[in-house]
């Protein structure tokens, strides 16, 4: 149903430590963004294809694909920087229109595409987290991060639902459907909307249940649940660390020049 | 040829080598259905969960596009514009498994009045057919409540007077008795058959093989997203093969049939029979 | 309408065909690694005192019923999902609502807050809606900004004895402008312009959002009050 | 007086005129309910849905508190403070009819280790047991998917794990096999028979009367909040007034031997069959 979940739980990364997939991706997440570099971002784009699509086993199209979502953002926000409307042409290029131009500077053109780099190397960070570590085991990362008890038990509980819910939604929008629910825009609309209230009634009664149904295997207010363990492997931890500071030191050396 | 055609005209489903994937390029759920159904027969789909059931169902009115294949209804293929869905899922009706995925409105009245509102029925004559279909179905006693605090087997009930104040000339139920106690599935089994009487086409998944045997006209084995058979019921739940591939019990009337005839109590070569009615009359009779 | 504006809803308009191609729309959700480390830290502090607040007064509620646990989860589950699907829309592009309006009418602008930095969590794993180093930004101004205006709009409708259907249009509308006003701002800051600087970079975000987002405001107001309105005849 | 005293000893469950309402002054779900479940029995719950059955369940193990009356576990009243309640949960498990009411958690490891830390067990013991559960109830081949993945039998599978691993005295079924294939639903029920068979006592709501014939010690049948009848199956099902009255058919078997009684094929004075197996032999030994 949700595409990033379901390939996760396939992949040959699965089963690595947790702890060391979310140190590797924040850390490289963040030289990134730090460094913005077109070498560092184009290396950390590569690596990451290379784990997630290599080692991880993620078909390389439904990877591209992933990658292209969020393809609208980037292209409109990247646009809206790099465009100018203004009465001087910028170095870079100009279009004249009428007394205007619509022009932009080398420096800043040069700024967009770095900018598209970073931000699709930092995905590329994102994904690599999400596509190869379950939901519940960043979630056993974060309560190791000290994330408040209630967040997590929260967050337990609203992933289970999600798909418990989005299962009823989208059986209730076929429904709809058959029932000629998607006629026109109005109709649509409304048979949306009504969906959208039939579900939370529907969520809210089952809340009822639930609760009962924990109370009666001696709930006390408190979520006390075990993982399965994977240990952190030194060779793993090993090279993590290298790498991270290899994009250290290149970030620092870029900072200094 | 002219015969060919002439036999079309009475088949009202039609798939042919109709195959879907959930996923692009994953599991095919279904995997080249190939099957015919006759206007106005009762006809039960059976096989193992995943086994393909439900996704045939949604090919039949055009929610899901096979991938390859075609769907025809009343032989012509489904036309996937709006227009032709529209045309489609008005002739195809379906019934969900649960209840609580179909309906979404706050009143049995609301529920009702969705489908018909939206071909564009004139008010008057919509509030007509609620009324008769309340009617028809047994819903009145309990039309005033919110749909969410009806039981089980109301809820039913309402899912089928969604569908079937379309007029629809196929009804698609999905294991409607599952979850419904002693009462409602015998009303439901009293509605089924009704339905039947009106000429109007059953397609019905169960998991109940005693019940398929005693009330289809014809059996849809399904397995691993292919029609593994499609026979007449004795045909289907003598073949005990195709039932042990579908984990399908053999139905216990035909068991017990098929031990007194291996016990010689009963002849060999009796009609196999479809119903305890019809076993206790052979026992009675053969004595 | 000046000349430049002109040219400018021009650009948009051309934008917005390109636009219309692109598989999945769910601009307003700053993507991963856009902001600058700078701007990620300081809209995350800004982000804490609302959060804090959010915080003590879910604490508050579960101490006095330790039931509303579950009902909690629902309604944040219940928000992932609602602003997960596909709505109808005019263009045949595919959008979501963003829930803001929603989530602030039904469940109060206090629990949104945690719930909306839960469900932007998700949203960043789960769909790569949003990321985790713009999760402070996005937080500010979906789960915070949004939900308060729509919160206060609503209020103080209903204080007028506004019809509810006009109020709740009018706070989940106006939540979803105000979201996206937010997030072009946040967007100008970080990039300001070379010929204008943060306020014509604004309103370049602005220009280039309002075709998509216009429409999505008007379509999220008109789902919110069906929902809204359909709730209470249960 | 001493001889009651014993005999309450193996008496595991024991309601006492309990009565409950959900709204306090509406109708009664419970209304003066008495009944005694001996230990190591299995006893079938029937009647229509709205009869008191969940209700009754959620009694047990101090879910739902009673308005009056009082329900004993192992004799002793329920204690209803926290140390109490959880003495009685740990005693009386109770596996829900929807899954997905049950199972909060996305990892199955995750959800049967639930019950076990909340019981205060060290981390290695309940470490332990959840690998012993998973084996013994063949959950193993699909332990690492998420719960959203699993199957409807699958997921059945583990909300019986949920309870099993915290070793109870009761379990308590609400319709194990509602919606589930034929495959799934023998599989369930052999999962019971190995449960029953360790000594455990069962309390299983169904609807299936044939099943309940067959399975049972005993059949409770419950009719508007109150126990209409409870006995041995074939009492039970040969009450033919009390099936009426709670909608219930006669189970195929004996409604077969009844009539074969009645035509003279079979000898009056048999034991009633509770299996085809056993009609199967009277009816060739008779001849």
């Amino acid at each position: 149903m949700i595409a990033v979940d379901k390939l996760c739980y396939r992949s040959k990364l699965r089963y690595v430590n947790a702890g060391e997939k979310f140190t590797y991706s924040m850390l490289t997440l963040l030289f990134c963004i730090v460094s913005r570099s077109f070498v560092l971002s184009g290396a950390v784009l590569m690596v990451n294809t290379t784990l997630t699509v290599g080692k991880g086993g993620i078909p390389l199209r439904r990877y591209i694909s992933l990658m292209a979502v969020p393809s609208a953002f980037l292209i409109l926000s990247t646009l809206a920087i790099i465009v100018n409307i203004s009465k001087i042409p910028l170095d870079g290029y100009a279009l004249p229109v009428g007394t205007f131009f619509i022009t932009g500077s080398k420096a800043s053109v040069l700024f967009g595409l770095r900018l598209i780099v970073t931000a699709l190397a930092a995905v590329s960070c994102l994904y690599f987290l999400s596509l190869n570590t379950t939901m519940t085991d960043i979630m056993s990362v974060l309560g190791g991060l000290r994330c408040p008890k209630i967040v997590l038990e929260l967050m337990l509980l609203i992933y289970r639902y999600i798909f418990v819910l989005m299962e009823t939604a989208s059986a209730m929008l076929v429904s709809q459907k058959a029932r000629l629910g998607n006629k026109d825009l109005k109709t649509s609309l409304r048979s949306f909307g009504r969906m959208g209230s039939g579900l939370l009634i529907r969520a809210f009664q089952r809340s009822g249940t639930l609760y009962d149904a924990m109370e009666s295997r001696c709930y006390d207010g408190r979520i006390r649940v075990l993982e399965e363990q994977h240990p952190a492997k030194p060779s793993e931890i090993a090279l993590i660390i290298s790498y991270e500071l290899v994009l250290l030191a290149y970030t620092v050396w870029r900072g200094v020049a | 040829m002219a015969e060919s055609e002439q036999v079309s005209e009475d088949i009202i489903i039609e798939a042919r080598e109709v195959r879907y994937s959930y996923e692009e390029g994953g599991q095919p759920s279904l995997d080249g259905v190939s099957l015919k159904i006759e206007r106005g027969k009762k006809v039960a789909f059976m096989g193992a969960n995943g086994s393909g059931k439900s996704t045939f169902f949604l090919c039949c009115n055009g929610i899901y596009r096979p991938d390859s294949g075609t769907v025809l209804v009343a032989g012509q293929p489904i036309d996937y514009s709006r227009k032709g869905l529209m045309a489609v899922r008005r002739s195809v009706g379906l019934v969900f498994q649960d209840p609580d995925n179909q309906l979404f409105s706050a009143s049995v009245y609301q529920e009702i009045s969705f489908g018909p509102m939206n071909l564009g029925i004139p008010e008057d004559e919509v509030r007509r057919e609620i009324e008769r279909v309340m009617d028809y179905l047994e819903i009145t006693p309990f039309r005033e409540r919110p749909a969410h605090a009806l039981s089980g087997g109301q809820k039913k009930q309402v899912t089928i007077a969604d569908v079937l104040v379309m007029h629809p000339d196929v009804i698609i139920l999905d294991e409607p008795a599952s979850a419904l106690d002693a009462k409602h599935t015998k009303l439901m089994n009293q509605i089924v058959d009704k339905l039947a009487k009106e000429g109007i086409t059953i397609l019905m998944a169960t998991h109940d093989i005693d019940y398929a045997l005693e009330w289809a006209d014809e059996i849809v084995l399904m397995h691993e997203g292919k029609v593994l058979l499609q026979a007449d019921p004795v045909t289907v739940c003598e073949s005990r093969e195709a039932l042990a591939m579908t984990n399908q019990e053999e139905p216990a009337v035909l068991k017990l049939f098929r031990r007194l005839v291996e016990r010689g109590v009963l002849e060999e070569g009796l009609r196999p029979p479809v119903s305890f009615g019809q076993l206790e009359r052979y026992i009675a009779e053969g004595r | 309408m000046s000349k430049k504006e002109k040219i400018l809803l021009k650009a948009s308009i051309a934008f917005a065909l390109l636009f219309a191609v692109t598989p999945a729309v769910n601009a307003m959700h700053i993507m991963e690694g856009y902001l600058p480390p700078s701007y990620c830290v300081t809209w995350g502090v800004i982000c804490i005192p609302f959060l804090a607040a959010g915080f003590i007064s879910l604490k508050k509620r579960l101490e006095e019923n330790r039931k509303s646990i579950t009902l909690i989860a629902m309604a944040g589950a219940f928000i992932f999902v609602i602003s997960s699907l596909k709505i109808p829309s005019v263009t045949g592009s595919c959008s979501h609502m963003t829930g803001t309006g929603l989530g602030a009418i039904l469940f109060g602008p206090s629990a949104v807050s945690i719930l909306g930095i839960i469900v932007l969590l998700f949203q960043a794993v789960l769909l790569a809606h949003g990321g985790l180093t713009t999760l402070g930004a996005n937080t500010f101004s979906m789960a915070v900004a949004g939900p308060l205006l729509s919160f206060g709009i609503y209020k103080i409708c209903s204080r007028l004895k506004v019809n509810r259907k006009v109020s709740v249009f009018l706070a989940a509308c106006l939540g979803d402008i105000f979201t996206y006003c937010v997030t072009s701002i946040q967007l100008a800051l970080a990039y300001p312009s070379e010929s204008g600087g943060v306020a014509a970079s604004a309103v370049k975000f602005l220009g280039v959002f309002a075709p998509t987002q216009l429409p999505l405001a008007v379509i999220e107001g008109i789902l919110t009050v069906v929902i809204v309105i359909g709730l209470e005849s249960y």
